[in-house]
Parts: structure tokens; C-alpha cells; sequence
């Protein structure tokens, strides 16, 4: 079983000060998926990927990666692992360059980030890569641009791009389109299909023509439990899912397109 | 869209970029250590070489503050405990070489260093500078009241010694090169540390804490490695100056002394190398010129009005202005 | 014959801090005053002024004061209070053959432990303080004695001084508490003293802990209850501060008073022109010290530190500030010492009219004897 | 009598009643600093030498215009708070939004000013103040004698706290506040007048620290530099009770003025740094305080 | 405050405006009308200066010159807090929710500016969510509640002209719906609303009016009536 789920939580339960915000989820995650987490706002995505990386520790339950027990693990060690995540807000490093922003990212496979007596000149090696993975958002012309004059849409791009860089094993996205236009949604689209290659991707997201489009299997989150599980026809037939959260088909018809 | 840039172009002007910088830094370099090479001859060495101390202890405060993002506000422990230990060892072990008295001094301060950091790394901003105060008030304490500091009367008439069992350091030259060679190997090794791999993850977690994290560092462990580092150097740069003054007193440990290395950091350039030096020399040179001349009894409030001005109109210190003049100017 | 053809005298004070109103700027006019007086030229050479700060810090101290030394040929240090400053210098004094006059400084370990044959240290130290102030009291019945000591070196001594003194006339130290310095809120301390039960309740530190802790002992009816407070070392600045309201009939030790006598008082009007203020015993000491000084270079034609040095123990100094004094070859100035009470407000004139004195207390029984002293220099037969 | 530790228990109940006092200081000190740095994240190191000219002004005008102590209690703070709103405006607003550390440097070049200044013209011994009549004397309880005007410092501080804390917990203007903190901009934006909210958010602040500043003035020697030892205690205080947290400076500042007060009972050597060891402990526990938020 | 549907009344009118972050110049001489009781679109690709405009509007950004007129008013020298008092209410990109506050500090805050604004109740009633999380930390909402409560909070104030940017960003399609039927009654009780929007198919059947912009300068306007024949050149612009 631990061959065919990468992920899988158990009883997964956080609560805040009496507020149950993750109520029970039992997630399982097949390998080589790209998992959709849908639901309406507030309903805990945000809080089990938090969980799931240990921004945040679990009230109760347990969290399994490759049928190991990664519930006691810490964030750094959680993403050495191979879970890694993008933010919803977008996270990058504000004073350094974008293509800097990916070497970091990168660096931390390299094995030498503690070798504080080596020459900066020892991470140029790393350059090509990170051009390949900027070029891949569509981001090359700005490799040498400070991250904090970027616009918004651009800064989630680099972090994508900065996340991808940990080729991790499994990739929790939280509404990697947000904020971006329909030619930049098409392009994320796409490197999120290319980057799901021999990897798994677990995502939140709410444009569900991005939903339909990629994933091969779709919970939805409602109120804290799982509410359904199922392929993006089935979930999106469910008159519970339409009532809690795609509201009238017409909508989401034209956003499938 | 389309990508009117080659990449190997970007690539290209990048590393064009770095080489240029590295030989501008080259340059400048040299002719600052050429500088200091002649400078004792026109300049009094014992002043320089109080210069250098605190030059040193600056450096070491701004690879916290000014590459780590981490404000410490207890650094006086360290240059204390660098300054008493080597006092103590050099007065009362008369067989020590200068150089076994300064290296023990800044590895108890190292030690120190790592006993602030663990209790210390797991608090962010504030609190973060509060802790380490805290923490040196207490070691503050721990001098006032041990017997071998001499208390508010100092620790006094601690020998230079011999260099390695030979140089004689009573003669003002000689220690001043020798003070010179450890501020180099200080500055030198910063600047390395800072450039290197090590130094790439310290500038990230400064600006995006939680983003270093979910990238897989650590990054209390690459904190608690940077506050080491530099509170081993403080701790060198109180050794040194020790040896230099041939005493250690109180001060160094009083928390002004804490603000002191904050103060001449931030006017000089935080994140910049040169400019802790930059404002170490500044500091102590104003101190020293205007505790002399006629202004004697108005030393405080002008070093107040500098600071006020600093603030206002030169934010980036004196090399960060010089940097950001330069490059308006250059390109 | 005279270096380079001027006396150079450094000033070093602590311009800025804590001490600054004892000695300070106004030191350096009692300083410039005395060149001024002596004709600002002794036998043919001038006589120059360099002053710094010390900022109460022995490091920035020791920089200037070794840059004076080595490169200004500067050929007396005059001032030093801090002892930290003091002790830093004197040792820098006698690396270099310079010489030194300390009178700002109290620990009489300047010219114990600390002895060195490059300084003199002249206006007043513990020793006295204690000696004065302590035995009067005792002898006035107060057997049974509460010490609050300002935890450092100067209060260490002090607390020593008086329990030595204290028990040799037959008194009792009960409790002593030792208190950070500085501190600002004395009363948990008051409390402590009234509780003791003591009959006495000294005051072993200096400066804005002294007049905290008389206030607070003010407030909190100290006196009222019977208790008797002894301050051990108080400047006038101090009891000017305080005020004869709250100060009135504490009984002190001092080295000198303005109004002690005619001579005292014309030099302190002169002062009071100058600089608005009356002087401390420091600042004319200052003055004093600063005339014998060049004195000595007058008559010996030499500002070579040990012929100047000489010239000095071998002269008694008679002036405004002692009579009876001379300098030992530890290098302490033993002069007549004054017990003072602080005066009523009914008795008080002025706002400078502040003590009356009430015993002289010859030189010889107010310093440390030469027999106990732990000074190198002292021979010992 | 019974005795803790070899202190009679009378004597350890005088302790407290003095500990809380000398914690109406510490707490009206945070109080103002927790209320500049919550509410404009600046580093507030002119409070101490605001608090010293509370007293010195005070003083001053009773010496040049026999200004008594009731008309100072409240026209002293508003010449200091007057001051500070100066301050703000011409300084403070042009490094709003900057580092924390700025403000911090930017104040202490202040307080060095105007300590320097005052020290040239009124020199460091202390000037005089003598206690208003009316508080000639003091209640002779069981264990101590109190005088009255301590029992009036606890009573004005208690008042003042609860001001305001009540002002900045639960009104308007107090979320307007908190919220103007966050992004001033956007609050401007919402139609309010941030920038005047700021300066005299900061006017305040020091407002209440010069109040202390009045309130010592009769039993603490009134100098220069009364303040700038207090200072990084005070600091200490507002870390301990929670960066922020109104009330946790409050409270904190009175339980350290029991703690420091019963130290310098047992081992008065160490009252002065008892605080910062709390400090430590405090933070290793509660890491952003005893009261405050968690991040 | 003249009624409705005063179509010709010119509620905002911004001429040749340009703006500057620091160095950079990002808005090149925008022009346009906006006239009460319309809904404009402002649409563009990422970067284009939509945002930018937004916060000229509202003298957020660091130098600007150039005419903004607000309800005849020149505000050009105005401080923010007296451009929001002429009745304009600003809800920013990034939400700015007020972590020192919680849900219903953060409604309440900003002061109502005219009346005629919602009512708490009518505000709770639209969105649920909002009432059931009224007392915690305002940040400590999910990212679609704190976009909900960053809308609510100036629909209260009574603002006649109201500035969005990227409202249903981040939200459940049900409650972008609901968004959407707010705007309408919204536009029908007469208020001004100028909308930066990436969801086109959102903002389609609400708009009278598109601007286009590109590098920071308008391009092409569209009213709601020649959208379909000029679909291609706006699809042109968008990239979509
Ligand atoms: N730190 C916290 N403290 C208290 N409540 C919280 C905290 N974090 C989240 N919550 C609450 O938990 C619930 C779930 O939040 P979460 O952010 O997981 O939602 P979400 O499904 O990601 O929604 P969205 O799509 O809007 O981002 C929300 O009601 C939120 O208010
Ligand atoms: N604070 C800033 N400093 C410097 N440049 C900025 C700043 N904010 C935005 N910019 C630049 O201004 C330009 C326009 O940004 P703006 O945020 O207005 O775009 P937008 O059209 O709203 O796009 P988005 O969809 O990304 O929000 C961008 O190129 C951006 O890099
Ligand atoms: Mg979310
Ligand atoms: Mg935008």
C-alpha cells in the first residue's frame, strides 16, 4: 500500500482554541497523481498543508509519506524529505535576484550551504540550471532583477519556479495560479502538468478550469472533513459540492474552457 | 510572450558582472591595507590600533546584524569575556605566549557564544535583541561580582608578552602589526563567509525566514553557526584590545558598549563590509577629537545630534551612501 | 633643566558623567586658575594645558593619556577620578616615568596596593572618611551600626574602613547590605535599616546613591525613629543638591570647606567668579596641588618627574586648601582632615552655606599609618 | 515573630508594599514604552530621558516660576508630551516604516542630546525638590511606616495604567491605533488622519512617562541622568509582560518591582539583574511573553 | 447626494497621470472617465499598472503628477485620508487585514464616510463566514475569508466610489457568484465602482466599460456593448 499512496493522513485533527479548523481527514494521495483539495474559503486547506509541512503542529492524527511516520519531523526536515511547498501569499526572497532566489533553493541539495569557507564562485556551477527552471516560468529576461520590483503575478511565478528547483517528491502548491492572468494561467498549466512528471503533486486551487483540466483526482474539504473524493466529473456532479462550493454550473463551465 | 534575451547572454553579463566586482573589490582592498601599512608612521599606533580593535569587533557585530538579520544587543559579553580571560591568563601565567593568552580568550568567548545562541535562536526580532541582552546583563553581573576582574577598579597592568615566545610586543610597532594581521584575518575571513555558499543561506533566511525553512534549511543551525562566528570575534577583538591597553575593565561588558557596536555599525553601512570599519574609525575618532579639544563637556550631545542626522539623511551609512552615490553615478 | 622648554599639564576628568560636578570642568578652571596665579610661566618656560575626558573609562583613558605621555611630552596628569581611570593611569605613569597628582580619587588602595613612585595622591581618600565620621559617631554612643555599601571596589573599602573603625571604639557592625550601583530607589533598604534595630545607619557610597538614600531615609522618618545617619563621603555639590532641609545635621568628613577659614574663603570667591559655583574639597585641591607642583618645578628648575617629586615630599604645604600637609613617601598628601555637620536650615545663610565644622582632625590620625601600609615604596625596618 | 528565611515576616509584608510601589514606577514606564513601540514599532530609547524631563521640568518650573507640584502633575507631562509630538513630527515621521533599529539609534541621539544639554547647564549633582506639604508624614502601619506620598504614587499610577489601557483595549481610538500600526497606509487611506494619530500616539506615550518623571521628582534625586539607567530594565519589562501587550506591561511591571524588592532583601547584590534573569527564564517558557500574542 | 442613475455626472476624471515608485516610472499619462453609477473595468496582464493606477488614485504610490479629479475635486495635493473622505473607498491587492484586531474591529474600522452605507447585520447576513470567525484574529482567517472581510469592511463606510482590486481572487466560485450579485445591487443603489480584475469571465457581464492598459498606459476602451466585436483585439492584449 505504501507503494501506491505517497502520502497519507490519519485522523489528522487541528484545533485552535476550541475552533476546529481540520476535522479528521483522512487523505490519501496516489503516487504520481496531481491531487486536487478543493472547498469553499476557510474551509482548512490552507491549515492541512500547514500540517502537512509542519508550519503547524497536528492537534491529533498522523501524517504518512512513503508509509513512513513523518508526523514528529520538522518543517526542514519535512522538505529534505521531499514535501514541498508554495505559499498562498507569495514568499520570496525580496532583496535578491531572481535567478538567486532559485540558486538557494537548488543550493540546499548541493551539501555545502554550511561551508562558510568556501568561495561564492563555487555556486556558478548551478547558473544553467537555474536559467532552465526561470526560462520554464517564462521569467529569463528578469533573471538579474531585484525580486521586490517584480509584479505580483511574476513573484508567484519565481516562487513556482523556486519550489520546483527542490525537484521534490511530492509538491504541495496552494493556489499557484492566484493572481495571474489567463496566458500566465495557461503556462502554469503546463509546467505544473510537466513538472508532475515522475512526481506527485497535491494542490489547492480555486480557478477549477485549472482543476478540471489537471488533476486526476479531487477531494473536497468542507467545514474541516472531507466532504467527497472522487475524478473531477463525479465531485463536480455532486449537488453538496455544488451547493458548498461551485455554486451554479454556469460558471465553472466557462472557466473550463 | 517572448524572450528578446538570450539566456546564455543574461548568463554571461552575470558573471561579467561578478568579475568586475571581485576586482573592484581587489583593488580596493590593496589600497586600504596599504594604508594601514604606512599608517603608524604618521598616525599614533596605540590610537590605531584602538581603532582596529573596535573595527573588529564592529565586523564581527555586522555578520549578524548586517547578513544575518539577527540583532543582537549583548555583544559586550563576548568582547568582555575575550578581554578578561586573556587579562587574567596573561597576568597570572607568566610562561603563556601572547598568542596561547589571545586564542584561549576568544574561544571562551566562542564558548559563550554558543550558550547564548541555544538559548537564545529560538526567538525572532525583539525578543531576539532583548534575550541577548538579557543575557549579558547577567554576564555583566557574573563580572562585577568575581573576584578576578578587579571589579569596577579593572583588571591592570596586564603584560604584552611575546609573540610566539619572541616578538616583543612592548614595542608599539610590533604590536601593531600584529593587531593589524588579526584585524586582517578578522575582516578577511567575513568577507569570505559571507560570499560563500554558507553566506547565500544566511542572506535568504534574513529576508524570508519561513520560505529558507520550506526550502529545507535549518536555519536555526546556520543561526546559532553566524552568532558563533561572530562572538568568537568579539571575543578576539576584546583579546586583542586587552593586549593592546594592557587592561580590562567594566565597560566592555556595559551594555553601552552593546549599543556602541550597534551604533558605529549602522554608521558606517550595515550589510556592507567595509563599513562597520568605516564607522568604528568614525566613532572612536570623533570620541577621541572631541573629548580633547574645547568641546570636552559636549562629547554626548553632538555624538547625539550625528546619529540623529545619520538617521534622517544618510539611512545607509557612510559606505552605504558612498555605494549608492557610486552607483547612480556609474551606471 | 625643563623639557622642551614648557611644563605641559594634562587635565583628565570626567567632563560628562557621573562625577563630573566634584572635579569636571570646573577642575580645569581651579587648574588654570593656579598657572594663571603662578604667572603662567615658570623660570622662563611656559606652561601649557591639554584636558580630555575620560568618560569614566579606563581604555580611552589610557589611549590619550599614553598618547600625552609618549608623544605630547606632556609632564603632569592632574585630576583622575574613577578609580578604574585612576589605577589604569598610574600604572601607565610608571611605565613611562610621568608624573601624576589623583584628586578626584577615594580608594585609599591608590596609594596602598596600588602605590607607585609616579604619583601623589592628595585631596582625601577612604581611609579618613571612615576614620572621621565613623569614630566621632561611635563616640557619640552610636554602638550598634547598619552599613549600606554600594557594591564595587570604593564602596568595599569604605564598608572595610568603617568596620575597622567601628569596632576599635568598641562598636558593633549589625548588617550591611550591599546595593547595585547605581540604584535609585533606596526605601527596601531604609526598611532593612530600620528593622535592624541599629543605632546608626551609614551610608558607604557616593554621589546621587548618597543623596537617593538620605532623601528616602527623609521620607520614611529615619532619623524621627531614633536612628542617626552618617554619610561617609558626601561633596558639597552633594549637600547642595539635597538641601539643608533634608540634609541637616548629618555629620561627614572632609578634606577642606569653603568657608573653613579666611584664606579658604578669598580663593573661593575668586572661584565663585569664575565659574558661578563654590568649590568642592577637589576642586581646590586641584588648585593647591597644581601650585606645589610648580612650585617644585621653580625651584628645582627641572620638570624631570623624580626631582619634581622629591621637591614636593620635602616641602610642607601651607596654603588655602592644608595646613599641616605633607606628601609621604607612599605618595599620600596627609593633611588635617574636618569632621562637618551639615548645617539647620535655621543656621543656613545661603544655599552654599552648608556645614559648620566640628573637630579638626589632625593628618596623622586621619590616614592610614605608614605601619599598616602594603605600599613597595614604603621601607620597611 | 516569624521569620522566612531569617527575615521577619513583618518586615518581608513592608518588602512587598514597597516592591509593588517601586513597580507603579516600573509599570507607568513600560507602560508608555509598550505603547510607542505596539503602536509605532519604535524602539523608544528617549524614554528614560523623557521621564527625567517629567522631573526636571517639574523642577524647573517651581525653581523659576514657583509652579507648584498639582499644577506640574499635569502641565509637566504636557510640555513633555508637547515635546514628543515635536519630536515625531520632525524626526520620528521620517524614518516611519524603516527598521526598528533606526528608531531605536535615532532616539538614543535624542536622549543623548538632551541629557548632554541639561548636564552642561544644571550639572549632574541633583536638583532640588522639596515634597509638598500635604504629604509631610506617612501612616504607621503594623510592619512600616508609609509615608502618604507613596501611598499616592501607587494610587495616581494604578489610575493612569488602567487610563489607559482601557483607552487603547476597548475604544475606537485605540483600534484605530493598533490598526494604523499595521499599515498606516491603508488606514489613510480609510479617511483617518494617521499621521497625526502617530504624533500624538507618540506624544502620549512620553506623556505618561513624564508623569512618572513628576511623580519622582519629590524622593528621587532629580539629575540629568536619572533615566538612563532605568531604561533597559524598563525595556526588560515590556519583554517580559509581552512586546505589545498593554496590560502585560502593567502587570509585570508591578510583579518586578515585588521581585526586585524582595531580592534586595536576600541577595541585594544581584536586584539589579534579578530582572533580566526572570527575562530569560520568562522567554524560554513563554516566548513571546507572560502576556503576550503568539506570533 | 444627486440619486442614481446620473449617468453624465463625472464621478472620477483622471488625466495624464503618471507615477513613480522611487526611480521607475511606472504609469505613463493615463487618462480616463468614470462617470457615477458605472462600473469600469480596468484589465491588463500581470504588471501591466492596474494596481498602480488603483493606488494613484488614492496618492498610495510615491510621486505622482498629472490631474485626478473626484467628484470635481482636484486631489492631486490631497493626503490620502482626506481623498477617502470624499467618499472613496479603496480595497487593496494584498487585503490588508489588521492582525492587532479581530474580525469585527476589522469591520468596524474604517469610519463611515457618508451615509447610506451597510448596516453590520446586512454585512454578517452576506457573508456568513465573517460572522462565525467575528471574534479571532483578524489574520488568522483563511485566505478567502480575509479577501471577503477586506470587501466587507468598506461596503459599511457609505463610499459612493469604490476602488478593487482583484476581489475574487483566491475565493470559491460560490462566493465569487455572490460577489457578483453584490457588485449589481451595488451598482444599482448608484455607487461608482472601478474594478482591476484578472477574472474576466467575472467581470464581463457586470462592466459598462473596460479599460485596457499595457505598460503602464491605457490602450484600447471597450464599452460592454462592443465587447464581442472587439473580443479579439482584447483577447490580443490579454494573452488569453
Ligand atoms: N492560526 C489560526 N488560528 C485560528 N484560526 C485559524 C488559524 N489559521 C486558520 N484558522 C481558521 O481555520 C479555518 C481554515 O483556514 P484555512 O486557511 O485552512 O482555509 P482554506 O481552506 O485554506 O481557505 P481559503 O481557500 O480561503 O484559503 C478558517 O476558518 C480560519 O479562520
Ligand atoms: N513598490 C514598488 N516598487 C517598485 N516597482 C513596483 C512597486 N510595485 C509595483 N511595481 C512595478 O510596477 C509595475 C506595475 O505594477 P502593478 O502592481 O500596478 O501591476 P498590476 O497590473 O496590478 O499587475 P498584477 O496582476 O501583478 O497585480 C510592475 O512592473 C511592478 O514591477
Ligand atoms: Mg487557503
Ligand atoms: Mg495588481
Amino acid at each position: 500500500m505504501s507503494d501506491q499512496f505517497v502520502l497519507e493522513t490519519r485522523g489528522l485533527v487541528k484545533e485552535f482554541k476550541g475552533f476546529v479548523a481540520v476535522d479528521d481527514v483522512n487523505l490519501k494521495v496516489q503516487r504520481g497523481h496531481i491531487h486536487a483539495l478543493i472547498g469553499p474559503n476557510g474551509a482548512g486547506k490552507t491549515t492541512v498543508f500547514n500540517l502537512l509541512t509542519k508550519f503547524l503542529p497536528p492537534t491529533r492524527g498522523t501524517i504518512l509519506f512513503n508509509g513512513k511516520d513523518i508526523t514528529s519531523l520538522k518543517s526542514a526536515a519535512i522538505a529534505r524529505r521531499g514535501v514541498v511547498r508554495s505559499f498562498q501569499i507569495s514568499a520570496v526572497f525580496p532583496h535578491m535576484t531572481a535567478l538567486e532566489n532559485i540558486r538557494v533553493a537548488l543550493q540546499s541539495f548541493e551539501g555545502n550551504s554550511f561551508q562558510f569557507w568556501k568561495s561564492g564562485h563555487s555556486l556558478n556551477k548551478l547558473n544553467e540550471r537555474c536559467m532552465e527552471l526561470l526560462d520554464s516560468v517564462g521569467l529569463t529576461e528578469f533573471a538579474n532583477t531585484t525580486t521586490v520590483e517584480l509584479a505580483y503575478g511574476r513573484k508567484r511565478a519565481l516562487e513556482l519556479a523556486t519550489t520546483l528547483a527542490m525537484e521534490p517528491e511530492l509538491l504541495l502548491l496552494d493556489e499557484p495560479t492566484q493572481g495571474m492572468g489567463g496566458e500566465d494561467v495557461e503556462r502554469v498549466v503546463e509546467l505544473v502538468r510537466k513538472a508532475a512528471e515522475g512526481r506527485t503533486v497535491l494542490m489547492v486551487e480555486h480557478n477549477l478550469g485549472v482543476v478540471s483540466k489537471l488533476c486526476d483526482r479531487i477531494t473536497v474539504l468542507a467545514q474541516g472533513s472531507v466532504l467527497t473524493e472522487g475524478e473531477y466529473k463525479e465531485v463536480s456532479e455532486d449537488p453538496r459540492v455544488r451547493e458548498v462550493y461551485m455554486g451554479s454550473a454556469n460558471t465553472t463551465q466557462e472557466a473550463v474552457e | 510572450m517572448d524572450h528578446p534575451v538570450n539566456q546564455t547572454d543574461i548568463q554571461q553579463a552575470m558573471l561579467d558582472q561578478q568579475k568586475s566586482d571581485q576586482r573592484r573589490k581587489h583593488i580596493l582592498n590593496l589600497v586600504l591595507l596599504a594604508l594601514l601599512l604606512i599608517a603608524p608612521a604618521v598616525i599614533y599606533p596605540v590610537f590605531l590600533m584602538k581603532i582596529l580593535c573596535f573595527a573588529l569587533f564592529a565586523v564581527a557585530f555586522n555578520l549578524l546584524l548586517g547578513f544575518t538579520g539577527l540583532l543582537s544587543f549583548g555583544h559586550a559579553a563576548f568582547l568582555a569575556t575575550g578581554s578578561y580571560t586573556t587579562g587574567y591568563l596573561l597576568s597570572n601565567y607568566s610562561g603563556l605566549t601572547t598568542e596561547m593568552g589571545i586564542i584561549v580568550g576568544t574561544a571562551a568567548a566562542t564558548v559563550l557564544g554558543v550558550l547564548f545562541a541555544l538559548v537564545a535562536i529560538r526567538r525572532q526580532g525583539i525578543y531576539f535583541a532583548m534575550i541577548t541582552l538579557a543575557l549579558a546583563q547577567l554576564v555583566y553581573f557574573m563580572f562585577v561580582q568575581a573576584p578576578f576582574t578587579g571589579g569596577e577598579d579593572g583588571m591592570h597592568g596586564v603584560p604584552r608578552g611575546h609573540l610566539f615566545g619572541f616578538i616583543d610586543l612592548e614595542n608599539n610597532l610590533a604590536m601593531y602589526y600584529f593587531v593589524l594581521a588579526v584585524f586582517l584575518g578578522g575582516y578577511l575571513l567575513v568577507q569570505r563567509v559571507v560570499g560563500s555558499p554558507f553566506g547565500q543561506v544566511l542572506k535568504a533566511i534574513k529576508q524570508n525566514e519561513p520560505r529558507a525553512v520550506s526550502l529545507g534549511y535549518n536555519v536555526n543551525q546556520y543561526k546559532v553557526l553566524a552568532f558563533v562566528m561572530s562572538a568568537g570575534l568579539a571575543g578576539l577583538a576584546g583579546s586583542v584590545k586587552t593586549v593592546v591597553f594592557q587592561l580590562a575593565s567594566l565597560n566592555d561588558a556595559h551594555w553601552h558598549m552593546s549599543g556602541e557596536v550597534i551604533l558605529m555599525t549602522l554608521l558606517g553601512g550595515t550589510g556592507t563590509l567595509l563599513g562597520p570599519v568605516v564607522g568604528a574609525t568614525f566613532v572612536v575618532n570623533l570620541e577621541y577629537q572631541l573629548s580633547q579639544g574645547p568641546l570636552g563637556d559636549w562629547v554626548d550631545p553632538i555624538l547625539g545630534a550625528i546619529f540623529v542626522l545619520t538617521v534622517i539623511a544618510f539611512r545607509s551609512g557612510i559606505v552605504g551612501e558612498i555605494q549608492k552615490f557610486v552607483r547612480k553615478n556609474m551606471g | 633643566d625643563i623639557s622642551d622648554d614648557t611644563v605641559k599639564i594634562g587635565y583628565l576628568a570626567d567632563m560628562s558623567g557621573t562625577y563630573r560636578d566634584l572635579a569636571g570642568p570646573n577642575g580645569l578652571k581651579a587648574l588654570e586658575m593656579a598657572i594663571a596665579d603662578f604667572g603662567g610661566k615658570v623660570n622662563g618656560a611656559k606652561i601649557e594645558v591639554v584636558s580630555a575626558d575620560d568618560r569614566n573609562n579606563p581604555d580611552s583613558s589610557s589611549s590619550t593619556v599614553r598618547r600625552w605621555l609618549e608623544n605630547e611630552n606632556v609632564d603632569l596628569v592632574a585630576g583622575m577620578v574613577a578609580s578604574s581611570v585612576t589605577i589604569a593611569v598610574t600604572k601607565l605613569l610608571e611605565e613611562n616615568d610621568g608624573l601624576g597628582i589623583v584628586s578626584g580619587s577615594a580608594a585609599s588602595s591608590i596609594t596602598n596596593e596600588h602605590c607607585t613612585p609616579n604619583h601623589i595622591h592628595y585631596v582625601y581618600d577612604t581611609y579618613p572618611l571612615a576614620n572621621g565620621t565613623a569614630k566621632a559617631v561611635v563616640q557619640e554612643g552610636g554602638k550598634e551600626w547598619f552599613i549600606l555599601t554600594a557594591d564595587y571596589a570604593f564602596g568595599h573599602a569604605l564598608e572595610g574602613d568603617v568596620t575597622r573603625v567601628v569596632e576599635e571604639n568598641g562598636g558593633k557592625v549589625i548588617k550591611t547590605a550591599r546595593h547595585p550601583f547605581p540604584t535609585s530607589d533606596f526605601s527596601s533598604y531604609i526598611l532593612q535599616a530600620q528593622s535592624s534595630g541599629a543605632d546608626v545607619v551609614a551610608l558607604a557610597n557616593a554621589g546621587s546613591d548618597t543623596t537617593n538614600a538620605i532623601t528616602t531615609a527623609g521620607e520614611f522618618g529615619l532619623t524621627q525613629s531614633g536612628q542617626t545617619l552618617a554619610a561617609l563621603l558626601l561633596f558639597l555639590t552633594d549637600v547642595h543638591a539635597l538641601g539643608v532641609n533634608s540634609a541637616q545635621g548629618i555629620q561627614l568628613t572632609t578634606g577642606w570647606y569653603w568657608n573653613m577659614n579666611e584664606e579658604a574663603r578669598k580663593w573661593a570667591d575668586r572661584f565663585m567668579d569664575e565659574t558661578g559655583v563654590r568649590p568642592t574639597m577637589v576642586h581646590a585641591g586641584i588648585y593647591s596641588s597644581t601650585m606645589q607642583y610648580l612650585n617644585a618645578v621653580k625651584a628645582t628648575g627641572s620638570d624631570d618627574t623624580q626631582t619634581v617629586r622629591k621637591q614636593m615630599m620635602d616641602t610642607p604645604i601651607n596654603d588655602m586648601f592644608a595646613t599641616n600637609g605633607r606628601i609621604r613617601e607612599d605618595g599620600r598628601m596627609v593633611h588635617d582632615m574636618y569632621l562637618a555637620e551639615v548645617k539647620t536650615p535655621e543656621e543656613s545663610e545661603n544655599e552654599w552655606d552648608l556645614y559648620k565644622i566640628v573637630r579638626t582632625i589632625p593628618g596623622d590620625e586621619a590616614y592610614r599609618p605608614l605601619s599598616e601600609s602594603k605600599c613597595s615604596l614604603v621601607s620597611k625596618n | 515573630m516569624s521569620m522566612i528565611l531569617g527575615v521577619p515576616v513583618a518586615v518581608l509584608f513592608g518588602q512587598l508594599l514597597l516592591g509593588i510601589i517601586n513597580g507603579a514606577f516600573y509599570a507607568l514606564l513600560s507602560l508608555g514604552l509598550a505603547v510607542i513601540f505596539g503602536l509605532l514599532k519604535i524602539i523608544n530609547f528617549a524614554h528614560g530621558a523623557m521621564y527625567m524631563l517629567g522631573a526636571m521640568v517639574t523642577v524647573i518650573m517651581f525653581d523659576a516660576m514657583g509652579i507648584n507640584y498639582w499644577v506640574a502633575l499635569v502641565l509637566a507631562p504636557l510640555v513633555v508630551g508637547c515635546f514628543g509630538v515635536l519630536l515625531e513630527y520632525f524626526l520620528l515621521r521620517r524614518i516611519a516604516g524603516q527598521d526598528h533599529i533606526y528608531s531605536l539609534l535615532l532616539t538614543f541621539g535624542v536622549a543623548l542630546m538632551i541629557q548632554g544639554i541639561l548636564t552642561n547647564i544644571f550639572g549632574v549633582s541633583g536638583l532640588r525638590y522639596s515634597m509638598p506639604e500635604i504629604f509631610q508624614g506617612g501612616f504607621k502601619l503594623d510592619f512600616m511606616f508609609l509615608p502618604y506620598y507613596r501611598a499616592w504614587v501607587i494610587f495616581m499610577a494604578l489610575l493612569v495604567c488602567f487610563g489607559t489601557w482601557f483607552m487603547i483595549e476597548k475604544t475606537k481610538l485605540g483600534s484605530y491605533l493598533r490598526a494604523g500600526t499595521e499599515d498606516a497606509q491603508l488606514m489613510q487611506g480609510f479617511g483617518i488622519n494617521v499621521p497625526l494619530l502617530i504624533s500624538l500616539t507618540y506624544g502620549f506615550g512620553v506623556m505618561i512617562a513624564a508623569f512618572a518623571g513628576v511623580l519622582a521628582a519629590p524622593i528621587y534625586s532629580v539629575t540629568p541622568v536619572m533615566g538612563s539607567n532605568l531604561l533597559i530594565v524598563v525595556f526588560a519589562v515590556v519583554v517580559i509582560g509581552g512586546m505589545g501587550s498593554i496590560a502585560g506591561a502593567i502587570i509585570t511591571g508591578l510583579l518586578m518591582g515585588v521581585i526586585e524588592g524582595f531580592t534586595k532583601v536576600f541577595y541585594p547584590e544581584f536586584s539589579s539583574a534579578v530582572i533580566f534573569l526572570v527575562m530569560v527564564v520568562v522567554l524560554l517558557i513563554r516566548p513571546s511573553g507572560l502576556f503576550g500574542k503568539e506570533a | 447626494m444627486s440619486q442614481g442613475s446620473d449617468k453624465e455626472y463625472e464621478q472620477l476624471r483622471v488625466s495624464g497621470l503618471h507615477a513613480f515608485y522611487g526611480e521607475s516610472h511606472i504609469l505613463h499619462g493615463i487618462d480616463m472617465v468614470v462617470h457615477r453609477g458605472e462600473l469600469v473595468t480596468l484589465l491588463g496582464r500581470n504588471g501591466a499598472g492596474r494596481s498602480t493606477t488603483l493606488k494613484a488614485i488614492m496618492n498610495m504610490v510615491g510621486r505622482r503628477t498629472g490631474s485626478i479629479m473626484i467628484n470635481g475635486n482636484e486631489t492631486m495635493t490631497c493626503q490620502p485620508h482626506h481623498i477617502a473622505r470624499l467618499g472613496v473607498g479603496y480595497c487593496p491587492e494584498h487585503r490588508g487585514i489588521f492582525s492587532a484586531l479581530n474580525v469585527q474591529e476589522n469591520l468596524t474600522l474604517p469610519p463611515v464616510v457618508r451615509s447610506g452605507g451597510m448596516s453590520l447585520e446586512e454585512i454578517y447576513s452576506m457573508f456568513p463566514n465573517l460572522y462565525e470567525r467575528r471574534f479571532s484574529q483578524g489574520t488568522k482567517l483563511s485566505g478567502g475569508e480575509q479577501q471577503m472581510l477586506a470587501m466587507a469592511r468598506i461596503l459599511r463606510t457609505g463610499a459612493n466610489m469604490l476602488l478593487l482590486d482583484e476581489i475574487t481572487e483566491g475565493l470559491a466560485p460560490v462566493i465569487v457568484e455572490k460577489l457578483g450579485e453584490v457588485l449589481v445591487k451595488l451598482k444599482n443603489k448608484g455607487l461608482t465602482i472601478v474594478l482591476v480584475e484578472q477574472n474576466f469571465h467575472f467581470a464581463a457581464p457586470l462592466a459598462d466599460r473596460h479599460y485596457v492598459m499595457e505598460h503602464g498606459q491605457i490602450v484600447e476602451e471597450i464599452s460592454a456593448d462592443e465587447l464581442e466585436a472587439k473580443q479579439s483585439v482584447l483577447d490580443s492584449y490579454l494573452g488569453v
